[in-house]
């Protein structure tokens, strides 16, 4: 059976999501335990698939035993195999974490929301393991479609926000096959590494440019890089808490994901880094993306909603740090797809639980809470001192290669983007903990219901596993860059 | 102002399309990229290696299998997030109306007193009881049954003829809408209730995927329909063959309930009581 | 193939097209639309494309449509632009 | 004059898609109400599909099923013979998750209709306005 991990990985949530689908019209309380057991088993695979690449190389799995470039591949390297395991492992630790308020916010639909759930994770999963460009548009969709449906049944102006982002990441998506199927005209393939065989000799034509010109446009709609973002805090502040931190640590990350993948894989750094101008004009771009989305962070009143526009701005990281076009830059750009995947992760079950026993959180409710409900505090004082970037924690040694990188290429505009985000960020979490520690606490709930106290304890651990990790992976970044990160550059790179 | 700068953006991406096109290989040119690479595959080991003479059914159910697995899944996944943000319940209302068709007696039942029999001769009447057409009953009662069987003709079929499971399946549903256009939501719910469709569509799925791991079991790579030659009793090409009739088959149960259960809860605004 | 007819049906679509969104009355845009989907199929058939064909006249022509007239039955034909 | 009509003939398809994706594009972003949002995005998904179908297009081809059946398999299929099966697999797929976003969109629409009673985007943003104040 291990031969197949590959296709056990997306199988198992795929056939499980059906098997929820029914249990919600039979027995409702079997849809968590079975969401949890494919959440186990995609991350059990999806971990032992990372060790099989870093023993044995590349996997490729012929899907239905046709061989690429007719058949549809999986094709793992330490790339993919690294996406992998964080998706899997926030999709697993956010299933425990969430659990209560899914009860409390779904009560009657635990079967749609955990099919959802489990579709979006396979979806997301199918994405990073593909390696055919027309299958990652399919699943691309799905991921996309129960993202739609898990925000938009949130609270008043969640549909509306909802459908904004339904016509945004359609106009994303259509691009990418769009841009996919200029690919196919030019080349005659879909397999990503046929692809790559067969570009080198068009390089020079127009429609090999424009494909990439649209893929990549397509992308950053699809991951809100800051002039393309206007969808994403709208719908992520108005959503259930339930579904955003599954959705907002995922889905630009693995964006992010694709995009490296179209850059290094699909049109090889040869093309990609062709010219410095192209490279320079989306670094300049994505420090204009990280100092807008600061800037507009600070004028938020909401948690929810400056988390959004943090998240832009992280955005804004990566996709810089990929076209920097270096080892640094770009080492900085993959860790930092761990890294924001586990702060952002955090951040937001930490809000998640603020929401959860306080019912709102606009920054005029949050007195007193440190005394109220001291872990979810701490945790989220850890989450932020990571998104600072402040050292034990990992956001800081995703944030020293980027810098690193931004030197070495001379994108001194990116480098001072990078500083100016970690000290609007240092002013944007130190309000929040002003007003929870230092203003005097309201006894009651600002409703005058029952006072407010820690959340249960099934929230509090896994929130507390989350910020862990985040201090366990800056312990670690130094394995993790040099094992994993450095076998996921493709050669050429200076 | 917004028109200016939306109206901005939309030509210059006609232009910088347009700029693109000067490129394309001509219209129609058998010696173009896209003709050339991997499509001969298809046409020439079609017949050879799945005995299905549809190429496009070939592929898309066997070469490209996968694809169509989320093809399914996606439909799927679009009946649940329809039912999962309209579907809203309602309390049963207190007094209910039936009236006895031979007799025409109308019967006032309170809550908690027991219901007639869910039979012919009653028939439910209130607020939302819509007056049917006879023209219109009488001509969809004919019409339903001639396109129910070519819905099915059209799902047997894909190997030899265009069509599949997806169009077969997109028939079916279109039947049953028809049915409940003309008649009303609550008789099309009698037919086909809510539940069945949402059970109809998941089995569907499963169907495909069940397929797939089946294949898996007998330790072949997933969705590799000549490991079923095994089960069927017959050589693996034309197990490939008859792979594609049991996933075309799971497309179409998929199919047809998702999209009668999405017509269900949006002409119904979710509530499942009054159609168009 | 006859690429006068082809052409043709090409303005056909494109007039469809732009009818529909730019009609005020909803249902009318909606009914605009299927004749767009439909227009479209006989396109496709002519290319060679059948099982395209085929898909689109269920889909586009024929469920679509219905979900169109549904939701806007549901909702309001008023539309101000 | 020739010229001219021949360059016309071989890419006035393309140029047909492109001002399809513009018609879409403009009304998904121009367009203040949601059902006609809803049309465009639709007719800007159709006219990519058209443009994968105008790719797989071969002069002097037939459509893509072969014709002699099972007991002529001695016959060789020529490749020019047959138009390009492949994008027309692609779009059956891409017509699925067009008609799936399409039932998704609506569902949406009409939530807000329910939570709103309007479908112009300017009403809902005034009413939100009128809301907050």
């Amino acid at each position: 059976m291990s031969d197949h991990f590959p296709a056990l990985i997306i199988v198992v949530p795929l056939l499980s999501a059906f098997f929820i689908a029914a249990a919600g019209w039979i027995r409702r309380t079997l849809c968590f335990p079975i969401a949890l057991f494919a959440m186990t088993v995609s991350l059990y695979s999806a971990i032992a698939l990372l060790c099989e690449v870093v023993t044995e190389g590349r996997v490729i799995y012929h899907l239905g035993g046709w061989s690429p470039p007719w058949g549809i591949a999986y094709d793992i390297d330490y790339l993919n195999g690294i996406v992998l395991v964080v998706v899997a492992a926030v999709a697993f630790i956010n299933l425990f974490a969430t659990r209560s308020s899914v009860a409390l916010e779904f009560p009657r639909k635990l079967g749609p929301f955990y099919a959802l759930y489990v579709l979006f994770v396979t979806g997301l999963l199918g994405i990073v393991v593909t390696g055919d460009a027309f299958n990652l548009y399919v699943l691309l969709e799905i991921a996309a479609l129960t993202g739609y449906a898990l925000l938009g049944m949130g609270e008043g102006r969640a549909p509306l926000a909802s459908l904004n982002y339904i016509f945004m990441g359609t106009i994303g998506a259509s691009f990418y096959l769009l841009g996919i199927g200029y690919l196919y005209l030019a080349t005659g393939s879909l397999n990503m590494a046929d692809i790559a065989t067969l570009l080198p000799e068009i390089y020079h034509s127009k429609v090999v440019l424009l494909a990439f010109i649209i893929c990549m446009t397509g992308l950053f709609i699809k991951m809100a890089l800051f002039p393309l973002h206007f969808w994403l805090p709208d719908a992520y502040a108005y959503s259930p808490s339930a579904s955003i931190s599954l959705i907002a640590p995922l889905t630009t990350k693995v964006m992010v994901y694709v995009m490296i993948r179209i850059a290094l894989t699909v049109f090889t750094p040869r093309f990609s880094f062709a010219s410095p101008t192209v490279s320079a004009s989306f670094v300049w771009l994505a420090a204009i993306a990280i100092v807008m989305a600061s800037i507009m962070a600070l004028s938020q009143k909401s948690v929810k909603k400056m988390l959004a526009y943090i998240i832009i701005a992280e955005v804004g990281y990566m996709v810089g740090g990929l076209w920097l076009g270096n080892r640094n830059g770009i080492t900085g750009a993959i860790l930092h797809i761990i890294n924001d995947a586990a702060m952002t992760l955090c951040v937001f079950l930490a809000a998640g639980n603020i929401l959860f026993k306080l019912k709102q959180d606009s920054f005029d409710h949050l007195q007193g809470l440190f005394r109220k409900m001291p872990f979810s505090m701490a945790a989220l004082v850890i989450g932020a001192l990571s998104i600072i970037g402040v050292p034990p924690t990992c956001g800081f040694f995703s944030k020293w290669y980027l810098l690193l990188g931004g030197i070495d290429a001379g994108q001194y505009g990116f480098v001072a983007a990078l500083i100016f985000s970690s000290l609007v960020n240092v002013v944007l979490f130190f309000r929040i903990f002003e007003i929870g520690f230092f203003e005097s606490a309201q006894e009651h709930h600002p409703t005058g219901r029952a006072p407010i106290e820690e959340a249960p304890l099934e929230m509090l651990v896994p929130l507390m596993v989350v910020a862990a990790l985040l201090i366990v992976l800056g312990f670690y970044t130094g394995d993790i860059v040099n094992n994993l990160i450095r076998f996921a550059l493709p050669a050429g790179i200076a | 102002m917004n028109k200016t700068i939306g109206l901005i953006t939309v030509v210059l991406c006609g232009v910088m399309l347009l700029i693109g096109t000067a490129d394309f290989p001509d219209w129609g040119d058998p010696q173009s990229p896209a003709s050339r690479h991997v499509s001969p595959y298809y046409i020439e080991k079609s017949i050879p290696e799945t005995s299905v003479p549809n190429i496009v059914t070939a592929v898309l159910a066997d070469y490209r299998g996968y694809d169509t697995m989320f093809e399914t899944t996606v439909i799927f996944t679009a009946g649940i997030a329809c039912f999962f943000l309209l579907r809203v319940r309602r309390k049963e209302p207190e007094i209910r109306y039936y009236r006895h068709i031979p007799t025409g007696i109308t019967l006032r039942i309170e809550q908690g007193a027991k219901l007639p029999e869910d039979s012919k001769v009653f028939e439910r009447i209130d607020t939302l009881y819509a007056p049917h057409d006879l023209i219109i009953k009488t001509t969809a009662r004919l019409i339903i049954p001639f396109i129910l069987i070519f819905a099915l003709y059209v799902i047997a079929h894909g190997h030899h003829s265009p069509g599949g499971g997806f169009q077969g399946g997109v028939i079916l549903g279109a039947a049953i809408i028809l049915f409940a256009i003309s008649y009303d939501l609550r008789s099309a719910n009698r037919k086909l209730s809510e539940r069945a469709a949402a059970l109809l569509s998941t089995i569907g799925v499963f169907i495909y995927a069940g397929t797939g791991a089946l294949c898996l079991l007998l330790a072949s790579n997933f969705l590799d329909y000549s490991a079923l030659a095994s089960i069927l009793g017959v050589d693996p090409v034309t197990a490939r063959s008859h792979g594609i009739l049991i996933v075309e088959i799971g497309v179409g149960t998929t199919v047809m309930a998702v999209m009668v259960w999405i017509y269900y809860n949006l002409s119904s605004r979710g509530r499942q009581d009054e159609g168009l | 193939m006859i690429w006068q007819l082809d052409f043709i049906i090409l303005t056909l679509v494109i007039i469809s097209g732009i009818a529909a969104i730019s009609i005020k009355d909803l249902l009318g845009a909606a009914v605009l639309f299927g004749a767009y989907s439909f227009m479209m199929c006989l396109l496709w058939s002519i290319m060679g494309a059948v099982d395209v064909a085929f898909t689109e006249a269920s889909v586009g022509a024929g469920v679509s449509t219905v979900l169109f007239v549904a939701a806007v039955f549901r909702t309001t034909r008023r539309s101000r632009d | 004059m020739d010229d001219i009509l021949s360059i016309l003939i071989s890419k006035y398809n393309y140029w047909g898609y492109i001002i399809l994706m513009m018609v879409g594009l403009y009304a998904m972003i121009i367009k203040k109400n949601l059902v006609k949002k809803i049309i465009g995005m639709s007719i800007m998904q159709t006219a990519i599909i058209f443009f994968y179908v105008s790719i797989g297009v071969k002069k002097n081809a037939t459509i893509p099923i072969i014709t002699h059946g099972h007991n002529g398999a001695a016959d060789i299929v020529r490749a020019s013979d047959y138009i390009n099966p492949l994008p027309h697999v692609l779009m059956l797929t891409a017509i699925v998750v067009a008609v799936a976003t399409l039932g998704v969109a609506l569902a949406l629409a009409i939530k807000i209709y329910r939570h709103y009673d309007t479908l112009e985007e300017d009403e809902i943003h005034d009413f939100l306005k009128n809301q907050a104040e």
